[in-house]
């Protein structure tokens, strides 16, 4: 369904991200963890073509991309929530939304899409007209999800989608990321609370410094001692 | 030190004259930057000049060498201060012609004083640019131990006429050829040319009597004139002198005409150039009179020979300025034939010598303060065509 | 004796209140943390306590010395120090100048002197070198004096913006959403780090933060906001059991961390 | 240590200059004209280097410090037209540029509250002002301005000032103040809320850039003869934002650089009048095109030597 | 009064052509923060092409307006392509030192071709030469001309930004790129269309003002530039109606002065009336003040 293949990242001198490869099956749930600074980001930044890779590949269906625009994936079916929700804020809560179906013609498809969206975050429905940059974190974050799920993507990228949320909107975040992933929506999710991230992923990758350090399947992670120590906290 | 083997001067060139041997001009003028047009105006005429002479043989046989001399000092004063230093002391020229405008003008006179070599002007016209003369109780200039006017710029010259020579002229011929009591003067303020013809002008005028109902103000490169004029036509008055430049000018014409405003309009030889006739419009151009050094209804053969030789070199009828220029050109030729030797300083004797220079813009001799002392014409135009010319005195 | 007392603040927005009426106050010396749900107004909090917003109404008290309507330098030359929700280093700035950047208040010289290098200024500013030196090391960054601050992993940059905010000598520190963006791993290490400042530098601390192992693990009280109305305010383990506070903000699954 | 190195090098870096350029001025190598080159040279690297440690490390945009360096000119012509003595000439700088660094005080306690862009416009309308009031005070002569000015500037006075700008201005960026000012730049919440005074210290480089502005017109006035309201105009101001940032923001040595490249392009091309403003323009585009971040980018000259002494050393070091 | 309101119909004719031009910077700056200084210069290029067109090419003064509009959207997008573009990623510092370089270049290569002289357009003949009085107030058909121009212009504009799927993508392309780049908005091709409408209200602008004071030169557009620079400023910059707001203020106020005999003053008082603005409101007339959420 979509795949890194070998995939280094420089900014300037920085060489952020080197030599990377991952794929996610379709209707998968993939998790991406690791330290500060490793590289996830950057990762799901090229993945999108927000950032030239110095070298290597990613494909989407098979299909090599490395060299189309970020609308050109856009247009494939790829879709990036990226860290920091980067809502319009100009604009109205709707308007972002419709933004978020660009690149789509189908007026019919784009209304019930929307009620989609409403569907899974009731309260963007009751804020519709209000400017989406008064609109609290965890609002953001949703309206950030709802835009990208307006685009009707096949494959999801979310970057950090709980960072800065109270428990209690992890909590529902976690939820819809599920929901939307039964929907059969592929999902790759880079995650700092990687707990809950492990327990919904299928499978998982860990990242350090640039590189994947370790994979296996999310409840392997849980388990193991090595990511254990380092990301969750525990003894 | 070389006097004596100078050559004899040899008119026909049969007399194999060493070509090495070339008289170096300067040019210093504005060839970009604000005031472009008025420099490159001006060098269109000297370049005539200068290769008018060089086809007929030089001066004395000597060719007059001017292309890597010349430069562009920006608009900019203290560049012309640099370029001029740079013509007299790397390129050692015997002369420099321009810069066009009083300000940068007179920022190369101190550098010419310093390096004897004299600087010369079309069209520095502020009052003061040869020099800051006084006159004692009588009217009499002042003068040095030396026998020279005290305050006297000794290297500079001009062929031009002073504002304040035009200003007066004009006012003088508003209340005598007119017969106007009352004048409105609207004045580009940004240059000291219009301010100087102004102050003149406005002295003169209630000196002799007249009233001057109102003083505007524009400044350069101003279009809408609308403003100023809707005002002044509730007022009552007999002419409009506007001291300024024919790109204003001409606006200002075609504006007044247009509100209504008939009474006859009074300028200066910035009003020369026949983009006053396009930017007003030849329905516009009705009683307007200006002075000038020259009129094109002239028969003088060095004025006919001048404009037909120009529209065949430059394919469009001359300015003041490209005529200012011809005749800097020609001047400097002229006091470089009659000079001891090929320095700045017998050059600067014999400008000063210059005595019935036949110029287009007049036929002048230099005065003890540098200035030319040339006869002006008042122009009057009707329909945009030149009708009239007065020779006018300022007494 | 109470060293921050606020009574009865607000600040609106237009039409949001996003403070209203609140009150609170900290003893010296107490590690409060201030917690509640994404757009309560913790941080709007914050900023009117440091003089970034001006309230709309209510006082701030530091000891006796009220504080509404000052200028945040004025302020923070009598003590309150801050970090940002959204790092904000000075970006091109080296480590150890950022540090030093905040011991200007501290400097001993004047503009003139700073001119011509002359009076104090060679003494002072060895000095205020030393002292920036001695709090990297403190905050583990020792060996990263001459980096950008601008190139430091987030982690790093969270951890000197502590620094910066210790060198201008706050008896109050407050600090928002420290751990945000840091692993459980990190957040851990971050929490004992907190622990140490608070005994050597002497400070009272009022923090705002998301994550609740942080929060249960090292505040002596803790208001929650909601709406920016105070709705609780107590220990970690009463705010724990609080309906109110499991039903805006913990959530039933959290609650039981 | 490495410090003090610097400093010294520095210094000595200085001496040389002004001990080489006076001897090749006695022994008649610089002649006038190459002069007059050296004194457009060293006003635009005082014009420059203080409009940088405004615009470059302090981040207040301005497009108005041709405005101040007018009011320097015009305090310092109109005093020595009275009394052309060197003393008149002190007198004149000095009243020139405390009177510009006033009036930058009086201006930018209102406009320095503005940000960015509308700073940058708000000085540009401050600067038009002043050349408005100078076009239509009695005393300054209006539109036909100073003429025959004394010159009074040599190398002495031409170095002391030069090198006084660019001395001062280094301490100053390296000072608890100036390092203050460039926290204003990076981030002015977060200065504010580490202690700086953000508008006491924006109005304090602003003046104190004004102050040299004021200097750099004094100069200008007093080496060529001839000043009017025009010559301060907003290209004026643009030409030296232009030597900032190709020289570098934030790079007092790029200011340096820049004005005597600029300079030395500027002459060669005085003597192709017709395609001299064209070739200048392109120069810019592609300066900026190739090297966005001008030529010196933001590091010193210094830098870069220490850095390859450091490196030199520490190789040393590793192969001893 | 009848003075007065001659000068109102003045001025509005003079804030039209400002508010054209203030149109074209707001809506470059709204979308590359940039000031494009090259701005003022496609106003004089295409008061250049319009004149080409009615003296060499005699086209009448319809086609001419809209071979200039389209003369100078090529221009615009070219400049863009061309200078501005490799440096998006730069500081933004750059970009307006390049711009100043396009300004130039675009100067001074019309006065390398063309001569730094002044060039008269056609007199206006037919209807466009007529004037009438109205209530003691003299109106040209060229001031009519030239507000009916402006406005329909104007309210082109305003369908394109509010209500076109390109005004949608430009409005989100100025707030946030990537953001925008993430919806499938292709970027590139956004702020090339951008500037396209931009230079072509400037061209259209260049035109009218050939014909209405029929002289124009190379320098033309630095001073107009400036002022239709502070018209936006004032107006708030990178908001349409703020431009169009500014650009009649400015006109106005400018006619106004002249009208009572303070011409010497005129852009001082300009300029202090834009520091007056923005001390009392820093985001301009229409901006909203967004104090940085910290
Ligand atoms: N715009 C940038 N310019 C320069 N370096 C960058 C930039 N963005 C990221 N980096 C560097 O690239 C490296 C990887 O950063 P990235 O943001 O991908 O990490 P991450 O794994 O997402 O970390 P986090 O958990 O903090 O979000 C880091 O060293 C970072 O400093
Ligand atoms: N400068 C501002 N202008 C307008 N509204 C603001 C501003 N600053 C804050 N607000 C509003 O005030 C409310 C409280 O915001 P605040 O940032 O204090 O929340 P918070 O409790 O810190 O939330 P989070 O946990 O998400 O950081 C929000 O609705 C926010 O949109
Ligand atoms: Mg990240
Ligand atoms: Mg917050």
């Amino acid at each position: 369904m979509f795949e890194l293949r070998d995939l280094h990242v420089h900014y300037d001198m920085i060489h952020a991200v080197k030599g990377i490869s991952l794929r996610v099956e379709q209707g998968e749930v993939v998790a991406l963890i690791g330290a500060n600074g490793a590289g996830k980001s950057t990762s799901l930044r090229t993945a999108a073509g927000l950032k030239k890779p110095t070298s290597g590949q990613v494909l989407l269906r098979g299909e090599d991309v490395t060299a189309a625009t970020a609308q050109k994936r856009v247009a494939l079916g790829l879709s990036l929530v990226p860290e920091g929700r980067h809502v319009f804020t100009g604009m109205t809560v709707r308007e972002n939304l419709e933004l978020g179906a660009y690149l789509r013609r189908d007026s019919a498809g784009i209304a019930q899409d929307l009620e989609g969206v409403f569907a899974y975050f009731p309260i963007l429905k009751s804020r519709q007209r209000q400017a989406a940059g008064t609109l609290s974190g965890g609002e953001q974050q949703m309206l950030a999800m709802g835009r990208a799920l307006m685009s009707r993507p096949e494959i999801l990228l979310l970057d950090e989608p709980s960072m800065g949320l109270s428990p209690l909107l992890v909590g529902e975040i976690f939820d819809i990321i599920a929901k939307i992933s039964k929907a059969g929506t592929t999902i790759l999710l880079v995650e700092q609370n990687a707990m809950k991230a492990l327990r919904l992923a299928d499978r998982a990758y860990v990242m350090e410094n640039g590189r994947i350090a370790a994979t296996g399947t999310g409840a392997d992670m849980l388990d193991s001692e090595e990511v254990k120590k380092s990301y969750l906290g525990g003894a | 030190t070389k006097k004596d083997d100078t050559p004899p001067p040899a008119d026909d060139g049969d007399n194999e004259t060493p070509a090495a041997e070339t008289l170096k001009i300067g040019i210093n003028y504005e060839r970009s930057g604000g005031v472009a047009t008025y420099g490159n105006s001006s060098v269109d005429g000297i370049l005539m000049a200068f290769e008018q002479i060089n086809a007929a043989g030089g001066v004395n046989g000597k060719l007059i060498e001017y292309e890597e001399h010349s430069m562009d000092n920006g608009s900019d004063s203290a560049e012309a201060t640099t370029v001029a230093t740079r013509l007299m002391t790397q390129h050692q020229v015997l002369a420099v012609l321009g810069p066009a405008t009083s300000g940068a003008f007179k920022a190369t006179i101190p550098v010419a004083n310093k390096n004897k070599v004299p600087v010369i002007s079309g069209s520095a016209t502020a009052d003061d640019v040869t020099g800051n003369f006084q006159y004692d109780e009588e009217g009499n200039l002042v003068l040095d131990t030396d026998g020279k006017p005290s305050g006297l710029q000794e290297y500079a010259f001009r062929i031009c006429f002073s504002d304040s020579y035009q200003g007066t002229a004009m006012a003088m011929f508003a209340a005598n050829d007119l017969k106007a009591t009352k004048a409105v003067v609207i004045t580009d303020t940004s240059s000291d040319y219009g301010k100087g013809l102004a102050r003149n002008f406005v002295a003169t005028f209630v000196e002799g009597g007249g009233t001057v109902v109102a003083q505007e103000g524009y400044v350069k490169d101003e279009t809408n004139f609308n403003a100023v004029l809707t005002r002044l036509k509730g007022l009552d008055f007999d002419v409009i002198f506007i001291p300024g430049y024919y790109n204003e000018a001409g606006l200002i014409i075609k504006q007044a005409r247009a509100l209504g405003i008939d009474v006859p309009v009074l300028g200066a030889d910035g009003f020369d150039s026949p983009d006053l006739l396009s930017l007003a419009g030849a329905e516009a151009l009705n009683d307007i009179y200006f002075s000038n050094h020259y009129s094109s209804l002239s028969e003088d053969p060095v004025v006919t020979k001048f404009i037909a030789d120009f529209k065949a070199r430059y394919n469009r009828e001359p300015d003041a300025f490209n005529a200012l220029g011809y005749d800097l050109g020609m001047f400097v030729a002229d006091a470089l034939g009659r000079a001891a030797e090929a320095t700045g300083e017998a050059l600067k004797v014999a400008l000063e010598e210059t005595d019935g220079f036949a110029g287009v813009t007049g036929r002048f001799s230099v005065d003890a303060q540098h200035n030319p002392v040339k006869a002006l014409v008042v122009i009057g135009l009707e329909n945009g065509v030149q009708v009239s010319s007065v020779n006018a005195s300022v007494s | 004796m109470s060293i921050l007392t606020i009574q009865n603040l607000s600040k609106s927005f237009g039409g949001i209140t996003a403070v209203s009426d609140v009150n609170l106050a900290l003893e010296c010396g107490e590690l409060v943390g201030l917690i509640g749900p994404n757009g309560a107004g913790k941080t709007t909090v914050f900023n009117l306590l440091t003089g970034v917003y001006t309230p709309t109404g209510g006082e701030i008290r530091l000891g006796d010395l009220a504080l509404q309507g000052k200028k945040p330098h004025y302020i923070c030359g009598k003590g309150v120090a801050r970090t940002f929700q959204n790092i904000r280093l000075f970006k091109n700035m080296t480590v150890l100048n950022n540090v030093r950047t905040a011991m200007h208040q501290h400097a001993g010289y004047g503009t003139l002197s700073s001119l011509l290098h002359l009076g104090r200024y060679h003494s002072e500013e060895q000095d205020m070198e030393t002292r920036a030196a001695e709090l990297l090391d403190r905050l583990g960054l020792g060996d990263k004096a001459d980096e950008l601050a601008g190139n430091l992993s987030y982690g790093e940059q969270r951890h000197l913006e502590i620094a910066r905010a210790l060198a201008t000598e706050p008896v109050l520190l407050l600090l928002d959403e420290p751990a945000a963006g840091m692993n459980p791993a990190e957040t851990l290490r971050l929490t004992r780090l907190l622990h140490d400042i608070r005994q050597q530098f002497n400070l009272t601390m009022l923090l705002i933060e998301h994550d609740m192992s942080l929060v249960m693990n090292i505040c002596e009280r803790i208001y929650v906001l909601d709406y920016g109305c105070v709705i609780a305010s107590g220990s970690p383990a009463d705010i724990r059991r609080d309906s109110r506070v499991i039903k805006a903000y913990l959530g039933e699954e959290a609650g039981h961390v | 240590m490495g410090k003090h190195k610097k400093r010294i090098l520095q210094l000595a870096f200085f001496a040389a200059t002004y001990l080489a350029v006076a001897a090749l001025i006695r022994a008649g190598t610089i002649n006038d004209f190459s002069f007059a080159v050296i004194v457009t040279i060293c006003i635009n690297i005082i014009l420059s280097s203080s409009l940088n440690m405004v615009t470059g490390f302090a981040g207040q945009f301005s497009l108005g410090h041709a405005g101040f360096m007018s009011i320097g000119a015009y305090v310092c012509a109109l005093t020595i037209l009275r009394r052309p003595t060197p003393l008149g000439f002190l007198l004149g700088m000095l009243g020139g540029a405390l009177l510009a660094a006033l009036v930058g005080l009086l201006v930018g306690l209102p406009t320095l509250r503005l940000r960015g862009d509308y700073l940058a416009i708000a000085t540009l309308g401050m600067a038009e002002i002043i050349r408005v009031v100078f076009l239509n005070l009695e005393i300054t002569n209006g539109a036909a301005g100073l003429s025959f000015i004394p010159q009074l500037v040599d190398w002495n006075w031409l170095f002391a000032a030069t090198a006084g700008t660019l001395l001062l201005i280094a301490n100053f960026l390296n000072s608890s103040p100036g390092r203050a000012c460039i926290a204003i730049q990076e981030d002015e919440v977060a200065a504010e809320a580490v202690g700086v005074n953000t508008l006491r210290y924006k109005v304090t480089v602003f003046s104190l850039g004004a102050f040299f502005a004021g200097i750099g017109g004094a100069l200008y006035a007093a080496y060529f003869y001839f000043i009017k309201p025009d010559l301060f105009g907003f290209s004026r101001s643009v030409d030296i934002l232009v030597i900032v940032v190709v020289g570098g923001m934030g790079s007092l040595s790029g200011s340096v650089v820049a004005s005597v490249l600029l300079m030395v392009v500027s002459t060669a091309l005085q003597a192709y009048p017709a395609l001299r403003m064209i070739l200048y323009s392109l120069l810019l585009v592609a300066v900026m095109l190739f090297r966005p971040q001008g030529l010196m980018g933001s590091k010193e000259v210094a830098d870069l030597v220490f850095t390859r002494f450091r490196r030199a050393e520490k190789t040393e070091k590793q192969g001893g | 009064m009848d003075v007065f309101l001659q000068q109102l119909i003045n001025g509005l004719s003079l804030g039209s052509i400002y508010a054209l031009v203030a149109l074209g910077y707001t809506m470059v700056y709204g979308i590359i923060k940039l000031i494009n200084f090259a701005h003022c210069d496609l106003y004089m290029v295409g008061a250049y092409i319009g004149y080409l067109c009615m003296t060499h090419a005699g086209l009448g003064f319809f086609p001419s307006l809209l071979l200039s509009m389209a003369g100078c959207m090529l221009l615009g997008v070219l400049i863009e392509k061309i200078a501005y573009k490799p440096l998006r990623n730069a500081p933004r510092i750059s970009l307006l030192i390049t711009a100043i370089g396009m300004s130039l270049l675009l100067e001074y290569g019309m006065m390398f071709f063309f001569s730094p002289n002044v060039r008269t357009y056609p007199p206006m003949t037919g209807l466009m030469a007529r004037s009438f009085t109205v209530g003691g107030v003299l109106l040209s058909m060229q001031q009519v001309v030239i507000w009916l121009i402006t406005l329909a212009l104007m309210l082109l504009l305003q369908y394109l930004v509010h209500r076109t799927r390109a005004g949608r993508a430009m409005r989100a392309v100025s707030l946030d790129k990537d953001a925008a780049r993430l919806m499938g908005i292709d970027i590139d091709a956004t702020i090339s269309y951008t500037f396209a409408i931009g230079s072509a209200l400037a061209g259209a602008a260049g035109m009218l003002v050939g014909v209405y004071y029929n002289t124009i030169n190379p320098l033309m557009g630095v001073l107009p530039g400036l002022k239709a620079f502070v018209a936006a400023v004032v107006g708030g910059i990178g908001i349409i109606p703020g431009a169009m707001a500014g650009g009649y203020l400015i006109g106005i106020v400018e006619v106004l002065v002249s009208g009572y005999g303070f011409s010497m003053y005129r852009d001082a008082i300009v300029f202090a009336l834009l520091i007056l603005i923005l001390i009392v409101r820093p985001a301009g007339l229409l901006g909203k003040h967004e104090g940085e959420k910290v």
